[in-house]
């Protein structure tokens, strides 16, 4: 039953992303961005990692897809102004990946068939997250201060007109 | 690890200075002050108590990277003088934003963990993508930022996918955890070689070697000289510190597995470098595809560093951060952000500044790699390091391409030393940071045992 | 302190002190500064000479410091002091003093007199690193700093494009050459595991002979371009762009010479590789006399002078491939000093004539110039091979030796050694005797040089006449000077090949002919160019060459003068302009071309970089695919 | 049902294939498109091609290391997107355009 789940939630994440990349409005793209989101939040429920799913709707289709649609509205980039590239560069582009996914498929292929050692499901869940977080994982947790001041200066700096 | 918070601590410090116009104009010497007190620090507590040693270890390799991007990074806020007057008001964010870069850069040389790793990657690349387009006002710093951040972040794609599927097939982050499953598994799965390819792939952007070089040129060429410098010698020393750090820990074992693939990106990275920058008109982008041939020589090390080249690593770093900083500023005492810098404009200088041009040829020799500079000990270590592990073929091709560099650093001592279009003024007076530079390449030339008896 | 070490660290302080502060140093004291301290350094070798001596003729290592000392690498800036590198010291403190005093006249209204006397010190220094270091790094070391030194002595007068063309031809020639020389070494370091003098030449048993030989043919090709053999020299007649001290030191008596001494240093090795010997006699044959017969057709009086010192060099590697060290050394040293006379000599002419080199508008000097035409005849003679003088002794030992091994190049060498005599006479002739062909102004101007060029002129001299000496034949029952000092030593006493069973008598008759060859050719040249007054620009001059009424005349023009002239226009028309130079300049300009070609994959267009990108990724996991799952 | 055999129920290999997939679409959105707002979203493809292939891994190893990486990831992304856009609107101010192939001043 959960793998028809999952193939329910996976042709929904590839089909958004697909449409994402070639959606000729970029506010279409963006919705269709947060769309695969809130399916990738689903395969994390399905993961039984709770807390991950709703920080991935809270931080990625919250936050940042606003951030985006913010900038877009903003530089008034809502309409298909996008001369589109010519064609042999599409082909060209659709051939690269897909040949990157064969690659990496091919490259990948001998592992696939290994079967998981240990299986145990609870390890997302907050308790053990967090367990891990602030015992282990403390110190770059601090350390992400660093980048967040860094990335908060430079966006002020950047943006801020003379 | 105390050394890090300093360095942020110093960071915070500065972003406060800029707040006020009295205490601004005061911030970069408060900054070189706390720099050289925090090196000085750094060389006497390098094995005091560490306190999360399994995500950063502050080690001998660790303490001797950090030294040396403090002192380069010292040199480089030496330099800054007036290169931030175009925006007098973010100053103060500019030198805080350079601090946490080169804290992203502490965090990467004494990383024991992936995540540190990638936490400090990021922390140096999303503050140079700042700091890239910090001429706000011209539309080529803006290019470089934004051509170094877009296809930086497709790298990092790249990065992060492979270090997925390394911790699939090892369950684990830190280095020795990896290191010990190498160990400790007879048949490893194919998603691990993957991982390290994939892996291998993201570091060789962040060292600009091809052909994940595009970016370099351009952004070099379009970031600030200031900003330049400080990507050319302390980034650059920094990311292969890194790469070494983590091949030499977590898959020296199975190097048969990925030389393959590195000896195919340093051949184009010399190939590349080297002949391109024959072409090159502009000294900028001429000492940028400098920087890229010389991160094929260095990736030598990093290529024989089953036979431990880490003194080798180390000495061309230091050796190719002198005389790469001594030239950019030589190129900021002659010219500013505004204009591309021709070689022919160096016409003269011999003339006008003969100290400086003394100086200045020094430097390019030891780029050049001329005995008795230090660039030639680089060189000659790093090649008979990957000789001595049987990378023939590959050594024959640096030897070759590091004859075609001579050739263009030669052109610029050539144009040093032309006569001049116009009468010039004499003047005799350098940069101390030139001095420093200059001096560095001739004396771990003529001694280079000061460098390699560190480790 | 050991008076060794003073011997680098001398020219060293005088580089620093010009280099630093000459601009505020009067010209006299800049001068004096340059000149002192290449004496003192002559000094200090005599006085090490004498320790030498007196010690027993033991090799000693002088250690200045450790280089690189980690783990099993071990360098140091040693210097070996021996029978070698000591006459290399001596010759080079001691002819480079003779040069820098001449330059205190030649050069003294040079508005960049400091740099130049900078530049000639640190010459001086690097080649004694290079002559004196005890092991191949700071043999090496040396060589690319007498390279470097001279890359800036050429293109000292930097105004005129032709002159930085020819820097930049030096450069990328020698270029070559040392790519030679560095993969030598690494094929050496990694077959002998060290660079030590000691440590690859003590242990030459037990290898792998092809390597040997491919290691001993690399080094040979660093050889070619340092020393200007066929097909990288083309080099240096360009290079006499510099002014004249430089080419009469750089050019002629010293660096040029650094290929010859890296051979003989290296003899143990070039002994067990009879391929690569064989290869250094062919070259060194084919370069004597294709440059000799250049030189028959040349009008600069430094070009005739350059490219006599390439045919003399092809003489010396000549020996050199027979075996015949020591007489390859003996030779090096006479013609230092004699082409180092006939260089400034040339300089003191080119001085007086206000910067004219053309022979054909000189002529009749002798009177205005009289020390200079003195001791410039004093070294044709020498070069000529006429007895006594010192170049007969050398030349006559080195041409015993090679008839000894190999009577078909003893053929060549001769045939050299007679158009030498005959080239050399015809630049004296036209220079000197007759009638003055140059301007009125020009001749107004004619005076002779001031004392600081002209004592150089006739210690140089003195050297030229008397430095045979130093190596007399066999049969004259003294020791040869040379070959017993290099006896004395363990390592070098194999330089030394005596002759099997009785020769004297085949040496006294080749050197008879040798002699009648010599006096032959050089009053053929008499003939034409003093009591024919032929002149060398009239179109039909060839022709005018038959004019001669004897029959021996006739013979000898049409056996030897005439095709040589040809072959001489031939060869550097061919040669030269056809062939070597576009094929170096074609090595330059390909690499641009590439370079040019290169660049263009960076587009700017942050698209294309994607593509780029994703390639470089799908190369480098395909290339990895196809390796692990064959 | 416990959650491990839940868990279990989809086998580890289509977390793999659905990521490379996704992925790749990533990487073909950064090659199709010239609009450079799409090329950053491309990029937060590729970066939950990653994340979903870490909580995989991670929820099948029974570690939480890979999540709290997941969550680092999350962080980063958060920033780079801030400075992105940034500099997307600093372009824009000075070339009035954020098309990726409008800027080649820089090149050769």
């Amino acid at each position: 039953m959960l793998l028809y789940l999952f193939y329910i939630l996976s042709a929904i994440t590839v089909g958004c992303a697909l449409l994402t990349i070639f959606s000729k409005n970029p506010v279409y793209s963006v919705l269709f961005v947060i769309a695969t989101f809130f399916s990738i939040a689903g395969h994390f429920i399905l993961l039984n990692a709770q807390f991950l799913a709703i920080v991935q709707v809270i931080v990625y289709a919250g936050a940042i897809m606003v951030l985006f649609l913010t900038v877009l509205m903003y530089l008034n980039l809502n309409k298909s102004v996008e001369s589109s590239k010519p064609l042999l560069i599409k082909i060209a582009a659709m051939v690269s990946g897909g040949l990157l996914f064969l690659v990496l498929i091919a490259s990948f292929k001998s592992g696939l068939s290994i079967a998981p050692t240990s299986v145990r499901g609870d390890a997302g869940l907050i308790k053990n997250l967090g367990n891990t977080l602030f015992t282990e994982y403390l110190f770059p947790f601090e350390a992400t201060a660093v980048l967040f001041l860094s990335t908060m200066a430079g966006a002020i700096t950047l943006t801020r007109k003379k | 690890m105390n050394i890090l918070i300093l360095v942020s601590v110093l960071g915070v410090i500065s972003l406060f200075a800029g707040l006020s116009e009295s205490l601004r104009q005061h911030t970069r010497t408060i900054i070189v002050a706390g720099l050289i007190a925090i090196t000085g620090l750094t060389m006497f507590t390098w094995n005091a108590k560490q306190f999360f040693p399994e995500m950063l270890n502050f080690d001998k390799y660790a303490a001797v990277f950090t030294t040396v991007i403090l002192v380069i990074s010292t040199l480089i806020f030496v330099l800054s003088k007036d290169q931030f007057n175009h925006d007098e008001i973010h100053k103060g964010d500019y030198y805080g934003i350079m601090l946490f870069t080169v804290a992203g850069a502490i965090m990467m040389v004494s990383f024991s963990n992936l995540t540190m790793l990638f936490l400090g990657i990021e922390t140096l690349s999303v503050s140079l993508y700042t700091l890239a387009g910090s001429r706000k006002d011209l539309l080529k710093s803006s290019e470089a930022a934004f051509k170094y951040f877009l296809l930086g972040a497709f790298a990092t794609g790249f990065l992060l996918f492979g270090i997925a599927f390394i911790y699939g097939a090892t369950g684990t982050f830190s280095v020795s955890g990896i290191s010990d499953y190498v160990h400790n598994t007879p048949q490893l799965p194919a998603i691990f070689y993957g991982g390290v390819i994939l892996i291998m792939i993201g570091l060789l952007f962040k060292v600009s070697a091809a052909p994940f070089h595009f970016w370099a040129p351009d952004v070099y060429e379009g970031s600030p000289n200031i900003i330049t410098s400080f990507m050319a010698t302390a980034v650059k020393v920094t990311a292969f510190a890194a790469f070494y750090r983590l091949f030499s820990g977590a898959f020296v074992d199975v190097n048969e597995k990925w030389d393959n693939a590195l000896i195919i990106a340093i051949a184009l990275t010399l190939l590349i470098g080297n002949f391109t920058a024959l072409a090159q008109t502009g000294l900028k982008r001429l000492l940028a595809y400098s920087g890229i041939a010389n991160a094929g020589y260095m990736l030598l090390a990093v290529l024989a560093l089953k036979n431990d080249a880490s003194n080798a690593l180390l000495y061309y770093s230091i050796s190719y951060a002198a005389a790469s900083l001594g030239a950019f500023a030589v190129l900021i005492s002659v010219s500013d952000d505004e204009k591309t810098f021709e070689i022919s404009s160096l016409k003269g200088m011999s003339k006008s500044n003969p100290l400086q041009a003394v100086l200045f040829t020094i430097i390019m020799l030891s780029m050049a790699g001329i005995p008795p500079m230090a660039g030639f000990f680089g060189k000659y270590m790093v090649l008979s390091a990957a000789i001595k592990e049987g990378y023939l073929a590959i050594s024959l091709l640096a030897i070759l391409t590091s004859l075609v560099g001579i050739y263009y650093y030669f052109k610029v001592i050539a144009a040093v030393y032309s006569a001049p279009d116009t009468e010039v003024q004499t003047e005799n007076k350098a940069n101390i940071v030139v001095f420093i530079c200059a001096g560095i390449s001739l004396v771990i030339g003529a001694y280079p045992d000061l460098i390699l008896n560190l480790f | 302190m050991n008076v060794a070490l003073l011997i680098p660290l001398l020219p060293l302080i005088g580089f620093l002190i010009n280099g630093l502060f000459g601009k505020k140093l009067s010209k006299s004291l800049v001068g004096l500064i340059g000149s002192t301290s290449i004496f003192a350094a002559f000094i200090c070798v005599l006085i090490t000479f004498a320790n030498f001596i007196s010690g027993g003729s033991e090799v000693q290592i002088v250690k200045a410091f450790d280089w690189i000392n980690v783990g099993d690498t071990n360098l140091a800036m040693s210097f070996q002091i021996d029978q070698l590198s000591l006459i290399m010291m001596t010759l080079v403190t001691g002819v480079g003093f003779l040069i820098h005093l001449y330059s205190i006249g030649y050069m003294h209204d040079d508005e960049n007199y400091n740099r130049f006397f900078a530049y000639l010190n640190l010459f001086v220094f690097f080649m004694l690193l290079l002559v004196m270091g005890d092991n191949y790094v700071v043999l090496f070391t040396g060589w690319e700093g007498v390279g470097f030194c001279s890359y800036l002595l050429i293109g000292f007068w930097y105004k005129t494009p032709e002159y930085n063309n020819a820097a930049k031809k030096a450069f990328v020639m020698n270029r070559i050459g040392d790519l030679g020389f560095i993969l030598g070494l690494f094929l050496m370091y990694s077959e002998f595991g060290s660079l030590d003098f000691t440590g690859v030449l003590s242990n030459t048993l037990g290898h792998d002979k092809g390597t040997i030989t491919a290691i001993t043919a690399l080094l040979f090709i660093g050889a070619m371009g340092k020393s200007a053999q066929l097909p990288l020299f083309t080099w240096l007649p360009d290079a006499m762009a510099g002014p004249t001290p430089v080419s009469a030191l750089i050019h002629a008596a010293t660096m040029v010479t650094a290929g010859i001494y890296l051979i003989v240093r290296s003899h143990a090795l070039f002994d067990l590789a009879p391929d690569t010997m064989n290869f250094i006699a062919i070259i060194g044959a084919a370069t004597a006399l294709i440059a000799a017969t250049i030189a028959m057709v040349q009008n600069d009086i430094k070009k005739v002078l350059a490219y006599s010192t390439v045919s003399q060099l092809g003489l010396i590697f000549i020996a050199l491939g027979v075996g015949a060290y020591s007489s390859g050394m003996f030779h090096l040293l006479t013609h230092a000093f004699f082409k180092a006379l006939l260089f400034l000599g040339a300089g003191s002419v080119i001085h007086a004539m206000s910067g004219e080199q053309d022979i054909r508008n000189m002529g009749g000097l002798k009177k205005a110039l009289p020390i200079t035409h003195l001791t410039f005849l004093l070294g044709c003679l020498a070069i000529a091979g006429i007895p006594p003088f010192s170049g007969f002794f050398s030349k006559d030992e080195m041409l015993a030796h090679i008839f000894n091994v190999n009577p078909v190049l003893w053929g060549v060498a001769s045939l050299t050694s007679a158009l030498t005599a005959f080239y050399m006479f015809r630049m004296y002739f036209l220079t000197f005797s007759n009638d003055f062909r140059g301007t009125h102004e020009q001749k107004h101007h004619l005076h002779e040089s001031p004392s600081t060029m002209t004592i150089p002129l006739i210690v140089l001299a003195i050297l030229a006449v008397f430095g045979g000496l130093l190596g007399l034949p066999e049969f004259t029952g003294i020791h040869h000077g040379l070959s017993y000092f290099f006896g004395t030593s363990n390592d070098l006493s194999s330089l030394t090949r005596s002759f099997e069973g009785d020769f004297h008598t085949t040496e006294l008759i080749l050197m008879a002919v040798a002699t009648a060859v010599a006096i032959g050719s050089s009053l053929y040249a008499k003939k034409i160019y003093f009591e024919n007054k032929t002149l060398p620009d009239e179109p039909k001059g060839i022709n005018k060459l038959f004019a001669g009424k004897y029959f021996l005349d006739e013979i000898y023009n049409k056996i030897i003068v005439k095709p040589a002239l040809l072959k001489g226009t031939v060869m550097q028309n061919f040669m030269e302009n056809k062939v070597i130079d576009p094929a170096v300049n074609m090595f330059a300009s390909l690499s641009v071309s590439a370079g040019n070609n290169i660049k263009k994959i960076q587009t700017g267009n942050t698209g294309f970089y994607i593509f780029g990108i994703v390639a470089g990724v799908l190369l480098i996991l395909f290339a990895n695919y196809l390796i692990w799952f064959r | 049902m416990d959650i491990t055999t839940a868990v279990q129920q989809v086998p580890l290999n289509n977390y793999i294939v659905l990521s490379i997939m996704l992925f790749s679409i990533g990487v073909m959105g950064m090659l199709l498109r010239r609009n450079a707002i799409i090329a950053f979203m491309s990029i937060e493809l590729m970066l939950n091609a990653v994340n979903l292939l870490m909580v995989a891994f991670s929820a099948f190893k029974g570690d939480s290391s890979g999540q709290v990486f997941v969550f680092f990831i999350m962080v980063v992304a958060a920033a780079e997107v801030a400075i992105g856009l940034a500099i997307l609107a600093m372009v824009h101010r000075n070339s009035g355009s954020v098309d990726i192939n409008h800027l080649n001043k820089l090149k050769w």
